[in-house]
């Protein structure tokens, strides 16, 4: 698969986010100011438009552009982390035209480091991480077994909506929802349904 | 929502604009972006100072662009980061070989995007930064472990904060040096707030929680973060004693020790209410055998129009005097 | 009624102990009476200049007494006149052998308590008293007939008054002179303003009148004086140029001008609005091919918290303008 | 009469003042700011306190004195208006330590004097002025008339109330009330009062 997968998944992606605007706006009123519908649509929208008409190949310097795009479109909480997730991806994928389920595989892993080192939260904090995880564990474990693509991505979409029901079982540490203590642990995190959300698109992408 | 405003999505760039017009002399922007506002009188050879953060805290941050503080300044949305290229563009248009400071306040979308920033630098333009983040509100959490990162939010007292650094930077020492006089005075510094209206993002066009109509809120964040209790309004010098045992026995300051103090409004409370609140830290202080080197008084970062004062206590030592008596001439504060 | 203060009727003492506190560099008082404010760096030779007035209208009237403004203020309980008696001894201790300019806003207490003090300073003291009377508010009367006394309310616009006759006996001319330079800047200033909300009266405890969840009263005095008319909120570009309106054609200001333009915030309205206004206003005047010399943005007169904004003009010849840009130095204001 | 009497006079002013507090709150309550039971009470409380024990014989410098003190006491429209009222006729009757029906003729006439040239109304303004000049007009009668002191006093409190309620008829010019334009007109004027006020005392302090 070559770039034009890539900017097929940024398409899928972008639609998810607009689709689920509302969704996210409910998940973030509940427990931040609400804005995370907005920011996750229009940035998205952003980073799948700076490169779906590119001639470069590079689809490292596809991902990073994208993400670029969406730290300048919405410098949010989420929207800079989403950046930061796209544009650690493309440093790892820089050079590479052609991916494999395991250079997929490296680009999610590649993405949650991003987001990890920009927000230093732990797995557990109750955050993006919660929902990511869990996919990038299944996807590396899919290519290391040399799943199809397509069953890949099945897996990996089930296990990050696991990660994100299971957020719900978690004490809020970073951000808005930290200033609630013990009583935000009843709530689901609204980054982690972005997580999922992700996964979602991505198994679409590879239908 | 009664402001007088035009369109909500106008508010900051139409106060932006209004801006530029009033302070030519000053100020100025970058990027052909209104929201990266840089000084109108570059030094060369001098380390840029930098901050960030979103709106509705004038005259934070912007207001303290300037001769003698900060040399740029990235401008947000209402209570919104600006972003990493506003950052990075701002960056670029500052420095002159010596290198660029980041002040801010503890954040987490303006951390996230000010570190990106940095990075850019870095990687894209060869320019070396450094970041000091502010975190003085007490009661927005406990203190942190040693070598633990605070999880205190900033507020007013980063006026400190950017007034010894840009001392430090104006006297041409090198990076280092005023990221470690940054640190310390950030070090030094303590602040605490209590609110007693909420305030309306323009956009949002509503409040954005409520007190009771006879109720405050001590402790309360900038944003409307909650504070650490509420109740009913107390006498002035009762809520003034309330914060600064607070504030006192956090560092600690303690007898012998000299400060500078700043008295904030929040927005519309009046100058009136922030010296009948002066008068009584001046008499808790003495008490406490603590010298006042100097108080500084009125809106110094507010919160749109959030009624209610903060107080911010600086711990001096003969350096940090210095560079807090030194001049300087930005669009909202002179000494 | 939400106010950070102790006892009500403690409430202009208590103000003004914080303010000596706050600056002790800058003033002090006379006559053993917190209310008899006088600068702390008095000039011998220099025509003193004193003003007078109710409290609640910070940083009106006292702080704008330091170098290069004024010389003295005498201050009265919120929203009253101070005695002849403080004026008098404010006027003593001001006056160094050249005569004591007294200016002030146009309010029966005011004019009758000034008139007083000037007899006094006469008769028992030998001090030569000449007094300059400033009503700048368009909104509060008609134009007053050439020779007959001015009706109009003194606002906001009194500031370019101090600043003008303060840089002019700072210049060591003679009372005659800073009085007729007093009397040009009165009469090349005109003002309007906009409330949204009332104040409250500490005393009295509750607002003295109402103003609709979403009206706004155009022409509002400083005190709650009924304006011109009240209707619902307009946008700001729409409320600035119905101010301006009025303004610009009463002097009138006509195309060619050179002005000073205040921006000024009754007290709870953010800076983030009076920005807005300002942007407005400079297109307004850009229009009209009048030219804006400086803008002045910020709370200059209060009506302690009410919101809203006033916007005064001062038309400048190249004697009035050199005296605007002549430095200051007081509690409030720094040039 | 000596001095024994002004200062009587000056007990009865402020008694009557004391005992009508309310009343002129509630007048200026209409008009204005509803300040001027307290002002005219704390005001010629303040006069009479300052010569009660006075050793001065002078008369005039015994008027003088209570209205200095008066205006140090309540610098308020009508306070400094009153204090300027009893220091012009202070001036007038300096010297005099006896006084007739014609020196308090002179008195009274000192009195509206002072207080016209501090506060520049006409008659005819709705201002305490309207009062007081039919009072005073109608004591120098009854000294031409060589009337009885007492006979005199009562004929001009009479006067002076039907001076106070012939306010209603005009327009406000002064103060406050002018604010109200053409509003102002059916209100009675609460300064007038006082004038009237003034006159009962004096009546009073006669019979
Ligand atoms: N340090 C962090 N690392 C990863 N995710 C984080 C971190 N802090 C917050 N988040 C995620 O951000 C989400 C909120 O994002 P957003 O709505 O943009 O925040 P805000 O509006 O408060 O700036 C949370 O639900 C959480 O999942
Ligand atoms: N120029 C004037 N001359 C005489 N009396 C006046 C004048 N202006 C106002 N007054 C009187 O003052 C009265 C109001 O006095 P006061 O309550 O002290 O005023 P305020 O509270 O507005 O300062 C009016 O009823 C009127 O009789
Ligand atoms: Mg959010
Ligand atoms: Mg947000
Ligand atoms: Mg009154
Ligand atoms: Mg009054």
């Amino acid at each position: 698969m070559d770039k034009g997968y890539i900017i097929k998944l940024l398409e899928n992606l972008k639609d998810i986010m607009m689709t689920n605007k509302d969704y996210l706006i409910q998940l973030d009123s509940v427990v931040g100011d609400g804005d995370l519908g907005l920011t996750m649509s229009d940035g998205f929208l952003a980073a799948y438009n700076a490169v779906k008409d590119t001639d470069d190949n590079d689809i490292g310097k596809i991902l990073y552009a994208a993400g670029k795009a969406m730290s300048t479109a919405v410098p949010s909480t989420m929207g800079t982390l989403m950046a930061s997730g796209f544009m650690n991806a493309g440093k790892v994928l820089k050079g590479t035209t052609e991916v494999t389920l395991t250079d997929i595989a490296n680009l999610f892993d590649a993405y949650l480091e991003g987001v990890a080192a920009r927000g230093k939260a732990k797995l557990g904090d109750k955050t993006f991480l919660d929902g990511l995880a869990p996919a990038v564990a299944s996807l590396k474990a899919s290519a290391k077994n040399q799943d199809t693509l397509e069953h890949a991505a099945s897996d990996a979409a089930y296990a990050a909506e696991e990660g994100f029901m299971h957020t719900n079982q978690l004490l809020a540490v970073h951000g808005r929802a930290a200033t609630r203590g013990e009583e935000s642990r009843k709530l689901l995190d609204p980054g982690a349904a972005v997580a999922m959300l992700m996964m979602k698109a991505f198994h679409k992408s590879v239908r | 929502m009664k402001k007088i405003i035009n369109k909500p999505e106008n508010y900051v760039k139409e106060m932006l604009e209004g801006l530029y017009i009033a302070h030519p002399d000053l100020i100025t922007y970058t990027a052909d972006d209104l929201h990266c506002l840089v000084t109108a009188n570059k030094r060369e050879g001098k380390v840029g100072l930098a901050t960030g953060g979103g709106s509705g805290h004038l005259p934070l941050f912007l207001g303290y662009v300037g001769k003698g503080m900060l040399d740029g300044c990235s401008v947000g949305d209402v209570f919104q980061s600006p972003s990493a290229e506003q950052m990075l563009a701002v960056t670029k248009a500052i420095d002159s070989g010596a290198g660029v400071l980041y002040i801010y306040g503890n954040y987490n979308g303006d951390i996230f995007n000010f570190d990106m920033a940095a990075e850019m630098a870095d990687f894209e333009e060869n320019i070396q930064v450094l970041s000091v983040v502010a975190g003085d509100d007490v009661a927005s959490a406990g203190p942190s472990a040693p070598g633990e990162k605070s999880t205190r939010r900033g507020v007013a007292g980063i006026f400190f904060v950017f007034k010894c650094a840009g001392a430090a930077a104006d006297k041409m020492l090198p990076l280092e040096e005023v990221k470690r006089i940054a640190e310390k005075a950030a070090a030094n510094v303590r602040t605490m707030g209590v609110a007693l209206t909420p305030c309306t993002v323009p956009r949002v066009g509503k409040p954005g929680f409520s007190i009771g109509e006879d109720e405050m809120e001590i402790g309360m964040g900038i944003h409307g973060e909650a504070g650490i209790r509420h109740g009913k309004i107390e006498p002035a010098d009762q809520i003034t004693d309330e914060m600064l045992d607070k504030i006192i026995t956090d560092l600690p300051y303690t007898a012998g020790n000299e400060v500078d103090v700043l008295v904030n409004g929040l927005g519309a409370t009046p100058l009136d209410e922030q010296y009948i609140v002066t008068r009584r830290i001046s008499m808790y202080l003495a008490e406490k055998n603590i010298k006042v080197h100097r108080f500084y008084v009125g809106e110094y970062a507010t919160a749109i129009e959030m009624a209610g004062i903060s107080i911010s206590v600086l711990k001096l030592d003969a350096e940090l005097k210095a560079l807090m008596e030194a001049p300087a001439c930005t669009p909202f504060f002179r000494q």
